[in-house]
C-alpha cells in the first residue's frame, strides 16, 4: 500500500515539475495561469493523498478550499486578460 | 432583473434550502442532531439571502423522472470523461503529437443558461473539446482534432448524446 | 554596485540567520517548561475545544486577535483614505462588461456554496482546521467571484459598515462581558459544553463567528473599493 | 523517505518560483509566481502538520492577494521599467 | 487487502499517472488551447479518481471526497473556458495545422464584427 | 537512510525558508518598481511565516487538533501550537499591510505617472 | 479604583468599531466620540496613576488565565506616567485637530479621528502589555494607523514618505517575528516576566542576536540613528497635528519598548554602553542634520530625532538618575515638542513652500502663535525658567555621577548647535522685514489656541514649579529599576 502512495506521490510531483517548466518557458499569461491552475489541481490531489497519509481525517478541508479558491484566482487573471477590469 | 412573484421566490427558496443542507450534510457527515441545527438555520439564512440569484432549475427538479435522467447523465458524462482522458493520453504519448486543431461553431436547443453552462463544461471535459465562447445559443468549440467544420455534422459529433439527455433534465 | 553591496549585505544577515537557525535545531523540542503543554492539557480539559490553536487564537491570547482584527479594520480605513475620491461617478462598474454566460451561471450556483463553506468553516473553527479568518476570506472571496462575474452587481456599503461594526462591538462587548461576569476580559461565562460537539467551547465559537462576519465584510470592503479604484490615466 | 522527497520537491519548488517572481520584468507574471509560492507553501504548511495555517494561507494567498496585486497592476503599468 | 483497497489503490495509480500526463501534456502540447486541454481533462479526472481512491481506501472519507470531486468537476472546465477566452480575446489566435484558417477557425468571425463595431463608435 | 535524509532535512527547511525571505527583502531593497518592491515583501513574508511554522514542528508529531479520529489513535505526540497561533495572525496582518502598500502605489503613480523610484525624488536612497 | 487597564484598549476599540455606525446617525459624532473616549481614559489613567502610587502596580490579566499562560497588562508607576502622557497628549491633538481644515469632508474626518484614536491605542497598548507577541501587535496597530495618517493629505508628496514609511515598518516587524521566534524557541514562553525569570538559561549568542534584532526592529519606529530616514519625511508630509503625534506617542511608546527589553528581560552586558554610543552618535548626526534644514518642519524632525537620542543616552547611564532624567527628558520633549509642531505648523501654513527664509516678519501677524513657539523654542533648548532646562540639568548630573565628562561637553556642545537652529528661526520671525505679501495670513482656531497656550502654561509651571513632576518621576523610575519586583509582580498573579 505504502509503495502505491509513494508511486503516486512522485508521479504527482512529475506533474507539478512539468507544469513549472510550462509556467517558466510559457510564452504568454494564459500559459502561465494553465500552468497554475494545472499546480492547483493537482495540489488539490496531493493534499487529499497526504491527508490519508497522516490518517488525519481534518486535513481534508484544506484540499476543499483549495479546490474552490483556485479556480477564483485563474478567473480573476482570466478577467483581467479579457479587459473587463 | 425582472419582478418575482411570490410563489417563484418561494419555489427558489426550497430548492436553495434543500440544495444547499445537502452541501452541509456532506461537509458535516454527521446527523447529529447539534450540526443539523446549525445547518438549517445557517443554511436558511444563506438561501434567503440568494434568492434573487438562484436560478438553477424549476422545483420540477424533484421529480422521479428527472432524477432518474440525471442519474442517466451522469454515467453518459463518466463513460465520456473516461473516453476524453484516454485519448488525451494517446495524444500526449505519441512522439509526433497527433493534433490538428481548430474551432467550430453549432446551435443547441437549449433554452437556459444554466443547461447551457451544464452541456458547455460536459463538452470541455469530453474528448478532444473545450467550449470557447456561447453567443446567444451558438457554442464555439475549440477541437484538437476537427474532422468536420459543418456545423451539424460538429453538432452530432460533439454535442448529441449529452443534449437529448439535459432537455429532459430541464 | 549598489546590487552587489545588497546581496553581500543580505548574505552576511543570512549567514547570521542561519547558524542561529539551524543551532536551534528541527523538529526536536527545544525547551522543557514551555507554556506549550499547559495549552495543551487545558484546552480539553477546561475549555472542550478540539482544536488547540483556535483555543491559543481566541481564549489564550485572545487580546492579540482582538489586535488583529483591529489591524485589518485599519487597513481598510487607511485604505479608504488613501484612495480617497469625491464620490461623484456613482454609477461606476466594478467590471466594465459581464463575463460570458458560462461564467455568470456558474457563479451564480457556486456563490451560495462558497457562502456555505465559508460559515462552514468558521461554525466548525473550534473542531476542525480553520476558523473566523478563513471563514471570513472565504466569503469575500465569494463576493469576489461575483463581482467578477457580474456587470452589474453591487455591494452596498452601508450595509458591509453595519456589519462590520457590529461584529466588532459583538467581540468587544463579549471581552467586556466577561469583565463584568467573570473577572477578567474576555474570560469564559459560558458553559463548555461536550468535546466535539458544535457547542461547546463556550465563548470561543461566538467569538469566531464575530471574527468571521467581521473579515468577511472588511475584506469585501477592501475588494470593492480597490475594484472601483478606476486610475485616472488608464481610463 | 517520501515526506523527504516530496518536502524537498515543493522546497526547490518555492525557491524557484519566488526567484522567478522577483527577477521577472513582467509584473503580471510575478504576481502568477507569488500564486505559485503561496500554493508550495500551502502544502509545505500541511506536511509541517499545521493544517489551520496552510488553509490560511490557501485562502488568502489563491485569490485575494492575486486579486488585489491584479488591479495595482490594473491601475499602474505592466512591465517594470529597464534597470 | 480488502476488496475497497484494491478498487483504491488502482483508482490511486490511474488518478497520479492522469495527474502527470496532464503535466506531460501541458509541457508538450504547442499552444495554448490545446495545453488547456490536456491540463483540464486530465487532470480534472486525474484528481477525480485520485480522490476517490483515497475515499475508496478510508471508506468514512466517501462522502468528504465527494464533494471535493463535485467540486473540481463544477469548476475546472469553467476556468479554463474562462481563460481559453480571455485568451481568444488578447488576440492570441489558435495554432490551424492543417485547413484554411477562416474556415477552421469559426470564433474569428465573431471577434471581427465586435472590432468593427468599435471602430464605428 | 532516513536519519541521514532527516539530518539534511534539518537545514533544509529553515535554509528554503531563510533563503526565501532573503530573496524577498533582496526584491524589496534591488528592485526600482515600486509594485516589484511590494511583491518582494510579500513573498519575504512568506519566508517569513515558513520559519515560525518550521520552528514549531516536532518529529512524528500531529497536528493538535483533538478530533475524534485522533482520540482513538495511538500517536499522542503533537506539534507546537503556539506558533502556528502566532503564524495565523501574523499573515492576516501582512495582508492588511500589502493592500496599505498597494494603495499607496496606487496613488504614487496618479502623481508621478511612473513606478521607477529613481524618477519619485523622496523614495531615491 | 475605577476600572481596569485593559479599557485603556478596549474603550477606544468599542469606540472605533461604534464610530461608523454613529456617522450614520449624526456627522459631528465622529469628530466627538473619539475626544469623549480620549477624555474617559485620561481621567481613568489620572486615577489609575493615583492609585498605583500608593498601592504598587496593577497587573490585569486577560482571559483569565495567569501570566506565563495568558497575556497580561502592567500598570505600574512607570509604564501608568508614560500612558498618561501619552493619552493627555492625545487630548490635547484631537483639540487641535478639531476643525483643523475647515473645508473637510465627512468621509475623511471620519478616518482621520479613527486613525488617530487608533494610533494613541496601540501606542498605550505597546506600553502597557506584558507579552512580546502582543507587543508585537499593538506595533502594527500604531504603524498602520501612521501609515494611514502620513498619507492623509492627498494631492502632496505624503504618499512617498508614507510608502517609506511603510517600507521600513514592514522589514522592521520581519526582524521583530525573528527575534521574538528565537526567544520562544528557546524559553517557550512569551510573557515578558517569565522570560525575564528565566533568560539566564538561555545560550549567550542567541541572547545578543535576538538582542539585536528587537533593536534593530524597534529601532526604526523610534528613529534611531541608521534607521531614522523615514521621519523628516513623514514629519513633513503628515498632517501638522500629526507630526507631534509621532513625536510625543509613537517615539516614545517605541523607546519604551526599547528600554523595557533592555532594562527588564535581558541581562546582557555591555546594553547599555551600545545604547550610550547609538544614543550619542543619533544626537549628533540629527542635530548636525538640523541646522542644515530648509524647511521648518523637517528641522523640527530631525530635533526630534536629536532628543530620542539624548533620551537613549540618559536611559544608557543604568542609573537610576540617569533614568529619571530620561522620563524627565521625556515629559518634556512631548509638551515642548507638541507646542513646537502645533505652532509651527500655522507658521508653515503661512509660508511658502513650507522654508524657513519665507516667515519673514510672522511675528507681527501671528503674535501669539509666533510667541509660543519662541518659548517652545527656549524651552527645548533647555534655558533657564523653562522646563527644558532641569531635564537637561539632570541628564548632566546623571553623566557627573558616572564620571563621564566627555559625554557631558559632548551635550553640551550639541545644546550650543540646538541654539542656532532655534535662534535663526525665531530671528526670521521677529527681526526680519516683513515682505509685501497680499496673502491672508491664516489665524490659528480658537480650540488650537487654547491647546497652545495650555502647552506654554505647562511649560512654565514645569519650569518654575518642577516639584509637581518630580515626585512621580522618582517613583516611575524607581519601579523601571527594580526588575525582580517586576518579575514578582506579575508571576505571582494566581487565579
Amino acid at each position: 500500500m505504502t509503495t502505491i502512495i509513494y508511486i503516486a506521490l512522485i508521479l504527482m510531483a512529475f506533474g507539478m515539475l512539468l507544469s513549472f517548466i510550462r509556467f517558466v518557458k510559457g510564452p504568454n499569461t494564459a500559459d502561465r495561469t494553465v500552468a497554475l491552475d494545472t499546480l492547483t489541481t493537482i495540489g488539490t490531489a496531493a493534499l487529499v493523498l497526504l491527508g490519508y497519509m497522516f490518517h488525519r481525517y481534518i486535513y481534508v478541508d484544506v484540499a476543499l478550499i483549495y479546490a474552490v479558491l483556485g479556480f477564483i484566482g485563474v478567473i480573476v487573471i482570466a478577467r483581467y486578460l479579457e479587459g473587463a477590469l | 432583473m425582472k419582478q418575482l412573484t411570490l410563489k417563484e421566490k418561494a419555489e427558489r427558496f426550497i430548492i436553495n434550502w434543500v440544495f444547499l443542507m445537502l452541501v452541509w450534510l456532506m461537509f458535516t457527515k454527521t446527523f447529529f442532531w447539534q450540526e443539523v441545527v446549525v445547518g438549517a438555520v445557517t443554511t436558511m439564512l444563506i438561501s434567503l439571502a440568494s434568492v434573487p440569484l438562484f436560478t438553477c432549475c424549476t422545483i420540477k427538479i424533484f421529480s422521479p423522472v428527472r432524477i432518474f435522467w440525471i442519474f442517466y447523465y451522469f454515467w453518459v458524462f463518466l463513460a465520456a470523461l473516461i473516453m476524453a482522458n484516454f485519448d488525451v493520453a494517446r495524444r500526449v504519448l505519441t512522439p509526433s503529437l497527433p493534433i490538428n486543431p481548430g474551432i467550430v461553431k453549432f446551435k443547441t436547443k437549449l433554452k437556459t443558461p444554466f443547461a447551457k453552462m451544464v452541456l458547455a463544461n460536459s463538452i470541455t471535459l469530453t474528448p478532444g473539446t473545450l467550449s470557447v465562447d456561447i453567443i446567444g445559443d451558438t457554442f464555439y468549440i475549440h477541437w484538437i482534432d476537427v474532422k468536420t467544420t459543418d456545423p451539424d455534422k460538429a453538432f452530432k459529433d460533439i454535442a448529441e448524446p449529452f443534449e437529448k439527455v439535459l432537455l429532459k433534465i430541464f | 554596485m549598489k546590487k552587489i553591496l545588497i546581496i553581500l549585505l543580505l548574505a552576511g544577515l543570512g549567514f547570521y540567520i542561519a547558524t542561529t537557525y539551524t543551532g536551534i535545531g528541527f523538529g526536536e523540542p527545544h525547551f522543557k517548561h514551555g507554556v506549550k503543554d499547559t495549552y495543551l492539557k487545558q484546552t480539553v480539559q477546561s475549555l472542550h475545544v478540539a482544536n488547540t490553536v483556535t483555543a491559543i487564537v481566541v481564549n489564550f491570547r485572545g487580546f492579540d486577535t482582538l489586535g488583529e482584527v483591529t489591524v485589518l479594520f485599519l487597513a481598510v480605513t487607511a485604505l479608504g483614505s488613501i484612495l480617497y475620491k469625491k464620490r461623484h461617478e456613482v454609477g461606476v462598474r466594478s467590471v466594465l462588461f459581464s463575463s460570458s454566460s458560462i461564467v455568470t451561471a456558474g457563479s451564480k450556483l457556486l456563490f451560495p456554496a462558497i457562502i456555505l463553506l465559508g460559515a462552514y468553516v468558521f461554525i466548525h473553527g473550534h473542531l476542525t482546521p480553520g476558523g473566523g479568518f478563513q471563514g471570513g476570506v472565504i466569503i469575500a472571496t465569494g463576493f469576489l467571484l461575483m463581482l467578477l462575474a457580474y456587470r452589474n452587481y453591487s455591494v452596498s456599503h452601508i450595509i458591509l459598515s453595519i456589519v462590520e461594526s457590529i461584529a466588532g462591538i459583538t467581540f468587544a462587548g463579549i471581552g467586556l462581558l466577561g469583565l463584568i461576569y467573570g473577572e477578567t476580559f474576555l474570560q469564559n461565562f459560558l458553559p463548555v459544553g461536550v468535546l466535539n460537539n458544535v457547542f461547546s467551547g463556550g465563548i470561543i465559537p461566538i467569538i469566531y463567528i464575530a471574527v468571521g462576519f467581521k473579515v468577511a465584510a472588511e475584506l469585501t470592503g477592501v475588494i470593492y473599493t480597490i475594484l472601483h479604484e478606476k486610475g485616472e490615466s488608464n481610463g | 523517505m517520501i515526506y523527504f522527497i516530496l518536502i524537498l520537491f515543493l522546497m526547490i519548488l518555492m525557491i524557484a518560483a519566488a526567484i522567478y517572481s522577483v527577477y521577472q520584468k513582467d509584473l503580471m507574471y510575478a504576481t502568477i509566481g507569488t500564486g505559485i509560492v503561496s500554493l508550495a507553501l500551502s502544502i509545505l504548511f500541511y506536511l509541517l502538520q499545521a493544517p489551520d495555517v496552510a488553509l490560511t494561507e490557501a485562502a488568502i494567498g489563491a485569490a485575494l492577494t492575486t486579486i488585489i496585486f491584479v488591479i495595482a497592476i490594473r491601475n499602474t503599468i505592466r512591465y517594470e521599467g529597464d534597470d | 487487502m480488502s476488496a475497497m483497497e484494491i478498487i483504491g489503490a488502482i483508482l490511486l495509480l490511474i488518478g497520479s499517472a492522469f495527474l502527470f500526463l496532464g503535466g506531460l501534456g501541458i509541457y508538450r502540447m504547442p499552444d495554448t488551447y490545446n495545453r488547456l486541454q490536456a491540463g483540464t481533462k486530465a487532470t480534472t479526472l486525474g484528481a477525480m479518481s485520485l480522490i476517490l481512491g483515497v475515499g475508496f481506501l478510508e471508506p468514512s472519507w466517501m462522502i468528504k471526497t465527494l464533494i471535493i470531486i463535485i467540486f473540481i468537476a463544477y469548476s475546472n472546465p469553467i476556468s479554463s473556458h474562462a481563460l481559453a477566452r480571455a485568451n481568444y480575446k488578447r488576440k492570441h489566435f489558435p495554432l490551424i495545422l492543417h485547413g484554411d484558417v477562416k474556415e477552421m477557425d469559426a470564433y474569428r468571425e465573431v471577434t471581427e464584427k465586435e472590432e468593427n463595431k468599435e471602430e464605428k463608435k | 537512510m532516513d536519519n541521514a535524509l532527516f539530518d539534511l532535512l534539518d537545514y533544509a527547511v529553515y535554509g528554503t525558508a531563510i533563503l526565501v525571505m532573503l530573496i524577498g527583502i533582496y526584491g524589496a531593497l534591488a528592485k526600482k518598481s515600486l509594485l516589484k518592491i511590494v511583491i518582494g515583501l510579500s513573498v519575504s513574508d512568506s519566508g517569513l511565516n515558513m520559519l515560525i511554522v518550521a520552528i514549531g514542528y516536532l518529529k512524528g508529531g500531529t497536528a493538535p487538533i483533538f478530533s475524534p479520529g485522533y482520540l482513538d489513535g495511538t500517536n499522542k505526540l503533537m506539534v507546537d501550537p503556539v506558533p502556528q497561533a502566532l503564524v495565523l495572525t501574523a499573515i492576516v496582518i501582512g495582508f492588511g499591510v500589502t493592500a496599505v502598500a498597494l494603495a499607496l502605489v496606487i496613488r504614487l503613480y496618479r502623481h508621478h505617472g511612473t513606478l521607477n523610484i529613481d524618477e519619485i525624488k523622496n523614495l531615491k536612497w | 479604583m475605577v476600572g481596569t487597564p485593559v479599557l485603556f484598549i478596549a474603550i477606544p476599540l468599542l469606540a472605533a468599531f461604534l464610530i461608523p455606525l454613529l456617522g450614520m446617525i449624526w456627522k459631528e459624532l465622529v469628530r466627538i466620540v473619539p475626544g469623549l473616549v480620549l477624555i474617559y481614559l485620561l481621567i481613568l489613567a489620572v486615577n489609575l496613576l493615583d492609585h498605583v502610587m500608593v498601592h504598587g502596580p496593577i497587573i490585569e490579566i486577560i482571559a483569565g488565565w495567569a501570566p506565563p499562560i495568558g497575556i497580561n497588562l502592567v500598570f505600574s508607576a512607570f509604564s501608568g506616567f508614560l500612558v498618561t502622557i501619552m493619552i493627555f497628549l492625545g487630548l490635547l491633538i484631537w483639540l487641535y485637530s478639531y476643525r483643523f481644515k475647515k473645508n473637510v469632508g465627512y468621509e475623511p474626518a471620519k478616518k482621520y479621528f479613527l486613525l488617530l484614536m487608533m494610533l494613541i491605542t496601540g501606542s498605550v497598548g505597546i506600553v502597557l502589555t506584558g507579552d512580546i507577541f502582543n507587543m508585537f501587535v499593538f506595533i502594527e496597530i500604531t504603524g498602520i494607523s501612521a501609515y494611514g495618517l502620513t498619507a492623509f493629505y492627498t494631492g502632496r508628496d505624503s504618499a512617498e514618505a508614507s510608502f517609506k514609511y511603510l517600507m521600513l515598518g514592514s522589514i522592521a516587524s520581519t526582524f521583530l517575528l525573528l527575534a521574538i521566534m528565537i526567544i520562544y524557541s528557546q524559553l517557550g514562553t512569551l510573557n515578558m516576566a517569565d522570560i525575564a525569570n528565566r533568560i539566564h538559561t538561555m545560550n549567550p549568542t542567541y541572547k545578543i542576536i535576538s538582542l539585536i534584532f528587537f533593536i534593530t526592529a524597534l529601532g526604526i519606529e523610534a528613529e534611531i540613528f541608521p534607521l531614522n530616514g523615514w521621519a523628516p519625511d513623514a514629519y513633513s508630509e503628515a498632517p501638522g497635528p500629526v507630526g507631534a503625534a509621532f513625536a510625543g506617542i509613537v517615539v516614545k511608546a517605541s523607546v519604551y519598548a526599547i528600554i523595557r527589553y533592555i532594562f527588564t528581560i535581558f541581562d546582557v552586558d555591555g546594553a547599555f554602553n551600545f545604547l550610550i554610543i547609538i544614543g550619542m552618535l543619533t544626537l549628533i548626526i540629527a542635530e548636525m542634520a538640523a541646522i542644515r534644514q530648509e524647511k521648518l518642519k523637517r528641522m523640527l524632525a530631525y530635533s526630534s530625532i536629536g532628543q530620542m537620542g539624548l533620551v537613549l543616552v540618559a536611559f544608557g547611564f543604568g542609573t537610576e538618575e540617569g533614568v529619571y532624567a530620561a522620563l524627565f527628558l521625556m515629559l518634556n520633549h512631548a509638551i515642548i515638542k507638541s507646542l513646537l509642531f502645533f505652532s509651527g505648523s500655522y507658521l508653515v501654513y503661512n509660508s511658502k513652500d513650507k522654508l524657513i527664509a519665507e516667515m519673514n516678519g510672522l511675528g507681527k501677524k501671528l503674535p501669539i502663535t509666533s510667541f509660543l513657539f519662541a518659548l517652545g523654542a527656549f524651552a527645548i533648548i533647555g534655558l533657564p525658567p523653562f522646563a527644558g532646562f532641569w531635564s537637561k540639568l539632570s541628564v548632566l548630573t546623571a553623566a557627573a555621577d558616572k564620571n563621564m565628562i566627555f559625554i557631558m561637553s559632548l551635550i553640551l556642545f550639541v545644546s550650543l548647535i540646538e541654539l542656532v537652529y532655534y535662534l535663526r528661526v525665531v530671528n526670521r520671525l521677529y527681526n526680519s522685514k516683513e515682505k509685501a505679501s497680499s496673502i491672508e495670513v491664516k489665524k490659528p482656531t480658537a480650540n488650537a489656541l487654547i491647546t497652545m497656550l495650555v502647552l506654554g502654561g505647562l511649560i512654565l509651571l514645569i519650569g518654575f514649579y518642577p516639584d509637581v513632576v518630580t515626585g512621580v518621576l522618582h517613583k516611575a523610575s524607581a519601579a523601571l529599576m527594580d526588575k525582580s519586583q517586576y518579575i514578582h509582580n506579575v508571576l505571582s498573579i494566581n487565579q
